[in-house]
């Protein structure tokens, strides 16, 4: 498995970036965590929907978005609020989506990142068909989607797999594996030894990545998002890690999983490692922690004031998003509700 | 007799008939280790052993197409998809497949099996989590459309949906999971697939209904009699094969109706009852035909869902309407 | 002006779609090399390049997926679907994708698509090839169904589909592809997608076709008026957004309507039709609404096309039916 | 790529079958050759519907079915009437299907073949289904299914390996790569070198076969089939052939192939093959051959004959089979056409 840090924040190889820069990675991760708590926190006291944490996936996904440019597509799902905001979704849109409010999903012009997927499976072909069609139209954009483990499964990996490389499209599929499909652990998943082996099968390179190495993250989808920009196609990413919550608010993993394992992995959390290297390089220090927590709670409780202070959503709004033309006047439907 | 709840009900006759025959199965994303989303499996995987109830991989189409595989070698499949929004990636092998293999080879080979998919809004929850799409699904020949709305009806229809020689699809209405208790007899009965159940008994106009949206059309119906109006209160439970003539029946009686879904108007299956009404009693039809909808959009996000889901006042406001004519 | 049958027509809307606006691609099985199985888009490969029209794999979702990415980056995909029996693989992308987008993103995010679809029976083709589902694309909001019966519309509506803003699912009656001839117009021209088209005045009843239903029901009502019947003959085209001031002005008008159509009764498109002029002109019927439509069965195979096929005279038969009332 | 006999008749390894057993699977290719021609002629006499020739395809198919036990399941595809019928469909069902009836699909008690699957894909999944219920009620049935090239391209291939993987179910997955979807080369359908090679994604084996060598096929099913049987999962083979003729009666291969191509086959033809094996060892003569295609014509005609003599079908047998109980009359639909 390739990665460039350890659990001890030892170092493996020689890493391409600065410490300065590392330090950025961290204080993006620390903001993402910060984001991550706070909505759990929201969703217990009724203010979120159903909320899908991803703590223990930051690396992952700071990681590849910080892999990317500016305006490259990324389309990934429910919990990729990190990877969405680190590639241009603002907090307030997410925050906003989250309080079940379609406005959440209307990005800023230039930010070129879906509304997150809640169905697993078919936003990876989207990938293929943006990249394809950047590529026609002559572009450097390239296209990531992000997927867990059990998407893998679903029909439509297959699809957008094969459609990605038969039609050599500039995508990056990356693969967040953290154990589990809801309460069905990856081991039952796929009889494949990795998921990163199932790129063979389609004529596209596949590699596998410690998910909780910030910085292995980074080289592998730069190295991919290269070759895709070079008009060599597209690869798979496996990112291995773990996911250190419930599935969902909703769910409870003490039902399928053992308190021992979810305990081993919080000493590989992805950020404890950054701290840990950085610490080694001088680059950390008590107070600047403390710093960053309390601008990432600032900019987040910002964020949350502002969904907060969106006014209620209308009917008229509810109906007028369906076509570019309000084609169907709500008159037409004839129990009378329209007068509402 | 016990008092159980919706989900309970169904909990207890998936327990029924996975202990009174051998050849059940069941078979979806979590229904196993943690009981299901909704934990309509709870403890079956513990009680029956994971050679009856298995956890699958995250894959619809292999889910349905794998069931139905297993039902024509002698099994009896009941498979869960976790959200109707999920389902469609198995509505190829739910139209190509389940519901044509007794008619391409002859009645020589069949799909006894059951696919239950909880279904409808009104919780709240994130997109594709609140569909409500029975009318895609009752346009296809060879598949039953059932939805049950009563713990008792749950409990009859499940098991008689098992029992059934043919593909059964059971919509389950997900904010009714837990919404009303009743008394249900611990014995193993059967609620027939195909009449409607008259719930109510009226005289001045019928109020059509079936699963979570019969919760508000009883309440209207409720409102309505204290102003001295005579509501009968049809569950329509079973959408295919339907129930035309106890339909008709009722408002030849009353001569005016109301049909109530969740579901966009436009191509909802309340179409199908309202055309027929007017196909076979038009001359006795004192009013139009109402119908009280979702609306043509998709389903909102929690913050609009009450823009969206039809209410006790509409369904009383349409009822009035056909009174007023 | 040329002479051109259906399949002509959208060959060479597709060919002025290609060469005036350079973000339409067309991709689907076979659509390159052979022209398609049905030719529609024979010589456009030869003519646009590889770079413009594309073969794909084997794989439904996959080009419905691919062709949704390529919108949403500011194409003007053209996907084709071989039959419409392959086309529930690719279910889940129009309800749950490209339908949705636009609301999703509350505007920021388009799908403008168009999915042409190859479908209905009479052609004794394999199982599959014959379906006519109609109904349960047109219950999803979000996407627009049409479906053209003359070279004329088929040319106009197809380029005004490839323009217009949101996802068309483009209907193509099979049997009709090389049925009839007409005079076109070379020119660009569009036909609104909507509004539905009077194609005969009458005043005593009303006959509503769509797609390759329109030739028996074209040929019902000139025998009907052999008999001094006047009849009034409205060819839907756009099943969603459905036109439905222009349904029921014809029927107040006439008193009188039958709806034919060759997808199964039950739940078929027709019940809408019907269930909307009873709701809006009850008073203006003077008898029930007729439905004219396949049987609640699988659409069968070669030998057994005759029984299930509306006719000519079932039309005729259910006209006279609303007269005698 | 496996195999065992060459296309000269020469043999690449001591064969596993008596020359007498190799005379048996000869005739049978011959019967099947027979069926096909005959049925691309009543074809264009208009007695049959689309037809879809597996010309060239012979060994596969003959081959795959001889390595089953005569209960085993057999799910197939348009293409494949030759491993039915080897399996058990009889040649009168086949015909009468090709006619357009659905009467032909229904198979004898005893006979575990589904009807032909139309739609690419689906099926795939059934016979994991199939297989699993073998499994579960503890016979000794596997399941095997046949499916193209094209067909690796939908998600259906893709879910229906992963469960048979995943549950170990008795599978047999064939693909008989014949070069072509309709008109799309299959070096366009994937990248991958080989479709053998997408086994590995699902961790189960994966073996390249010659197609038009009986023997080499047989041998590969046969021992797909031994591992399925003794409890060790699914398994994909991949037959390497050519579809000699056109996609159907409707296709017309001069528009996306070269004769050139399609004449080089030719002499690869998997029954020339067997011919020059059994010539080689005194197994065939020129009386013998006039023998079996003179039994092979009078078993088909008979069968055609036996098809076309069953009385048309009804409006109630068409209303008849779509449940056990007819429970909608048709005087249910108000047209009034119930009356016919
Ligand atoms: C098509 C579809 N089927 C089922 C679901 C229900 N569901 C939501 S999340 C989930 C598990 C997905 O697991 P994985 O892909 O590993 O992603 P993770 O949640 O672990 O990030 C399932 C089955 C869904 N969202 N979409
Ligand atoms: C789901 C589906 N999509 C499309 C088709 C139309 N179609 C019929 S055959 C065929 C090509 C299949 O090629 P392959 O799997 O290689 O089988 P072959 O015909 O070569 O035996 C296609 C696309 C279909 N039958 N089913
Ligand atoms: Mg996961
Ligand atoms: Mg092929």
């Amino acid at each position: 498995m390739f990665g460039l840090v350890n659990s001890d924040g030892s170092v493996r190889d020689r890493l391409p970036i600065t410490v300065e820069d590392m330090r950025d990675l961290y204080a993006d991760m620390v903001e993402a965590r910060t984001y991550d708590e706070k909505s759990m926190a929201m969703q217990r006291q009724g203010r979120l929907a159903t909320y899908a944490p991803f703590r223990g996936q930051e690396a992952a996904q700071i990681g590849a978005a910080a892999a990317l440019h500016e305006d490259d597509w990324v389309v990934g799902t429910y919990r990729d609020a990190a990877l969405n905001w680190r590639a241009g979704y603002p907090w307030r849109l997410l925050v906003l989506g989250r309080t079940g409010d379609e406005r959440g999903g209307e990005l800023p012009e230039g930010v070129n990142v879906l509304p997150p997927s809640i169905t697993v499976g078919g936003h990876m072909i989207h990938a293929g068909g943006l990249a394809w069609a950047e590529k026609l139209q002559g572009s450097e954009r390239i296209a990531l989607t992000s997927f867990g483990d059990g998407a893998t499964s679903e029909g439509d990996f297959h699809e957008a797999m094969n459609f990605a490389a038969v039609f050599a499209t500039p995508t990056v599929f990356l693969c967040q594996n953290n154990g589990y499909a809801i309460s069905y652990p990856t081991a039952e998943q796929t009889k494949s030894k990795t998921i990163a082996a199932k790129a063979e099968g389609y004529g596209m390179p596949g590699v596998r990545v410690d998910g909780n190495d910030v910085v292995g993250v980074l080289v592998a989808v730069r190295e991919a998002a290269d070759r895709a920009r070079k008009g060599e196609g597209p690869s798979l990413i496996e990112a291995v890690t773990y996911r250190m919550g419930p599935h969902t608010t909703a769910d409870d993993p003490t039902r399928y999983r053992d308190e021992a394992e979810s305990r081993d992995w919080e000493d590989r959390d992805p950020l404890l490692r950054v701290r840990r290297l950085l610490e080694k390089a001088g680059g950390w220090t008590d107070e600047w922690q403390a710093e960053l927590e309390k601008a990432a709670s600032r900019v987040i409780e910002e964020a949350v004031e502002w969904a907060e202070d969106v006014p209620e959503p209308t009917f008229e709004q509810m109906m007028g998003r369906v076509f570019a033309e309000r084609s169907r006047s709500p008159t037409q439907q004839p129990d009378g509700a329209a007068d509402e | 007799m016990n008092e159980l709840n919706l989900a309970q009900a169904l909990n207890g006759a998936l327990d029924t008939a996975l202990s009174s025959d051998d050849r059940v199965v069941l078979l979806g994303e979590d229904i196993g280790r943690t009981g299901g989303v909704f934990r309509i499996t709870d403890g079956l995987a513990d009680k029956y052993g994971t050679d009856r109830v298995f956890d699958t991989p995250v894959a619809e189409s292999g889910i349905v197409g794998a069931a139905f595989g297993m039902a024509i070698a002698g099994m009896r499949p009941v498979a869960e998809l976790q959200f109707m929004g999920f389902s469609y990636p198995a509505y190829d092998q739910v139209i190509n497949h389940v519901a044509r293999i007794r008619n391409r080879s002859n009645h020589r080979f069949t799909a006894p099996l059951v696919i239950r998919i909880p279904y409808g809004g009104g919780i709240g929850a994130a997109e594709h989590h609140s569909e409500s799409t029975e009318a895609i699904y009752a346009h296809i020949p060879g598949v039953k459309v059932v939805v049950p709305s009563t713990p008792r009806d749950a409990r009859g229809l499940l098991l008689a949906a098992i029992e059934d020689p043919d593909p059964v699809l059971f919509l389950e209405p997900i904010r009714l999971y837990r919404a009303i208790k009743e008394q249900i007899p611990e014995i193993y009965y059967r609620v027939d697939i195909g009449p409607v159940r008259v719930e109510r008994q009226g005289v001045d106009v019928t109020l059509f209904g079936w699963g979570a949206m019969m919760k508000e059309t009883r309440q209207a119906a409720s409102a309505l009699e204290e102003e001295d109006i005579s509501v009968e209160v049809i569950d329509v439970r079973t959408l295919t094969p339907l129930d035309r003539d106890g339909i008709v029946a009722s408002v030849e009686k009353t001569g005016r109706a109301v049909v109530v879904h969740e579901a966009p108007l436009t191509g909802g299956f309340g179409a199908e009852i309202a055309a027929t009404i007017q196909e076979q009693c038009l001359y006795s039809l004192l009013a139009p035909v109402q119908r009280v909808t979702g609306w043509d959009t998709v389903f909102p996000l929690k913050r609009s869902e009450g823009h969206y889901l039809p209410s006790v006042d509409q369904i009383i406001a349409a009822a009035r309407r056909t009174l007023e004519e």
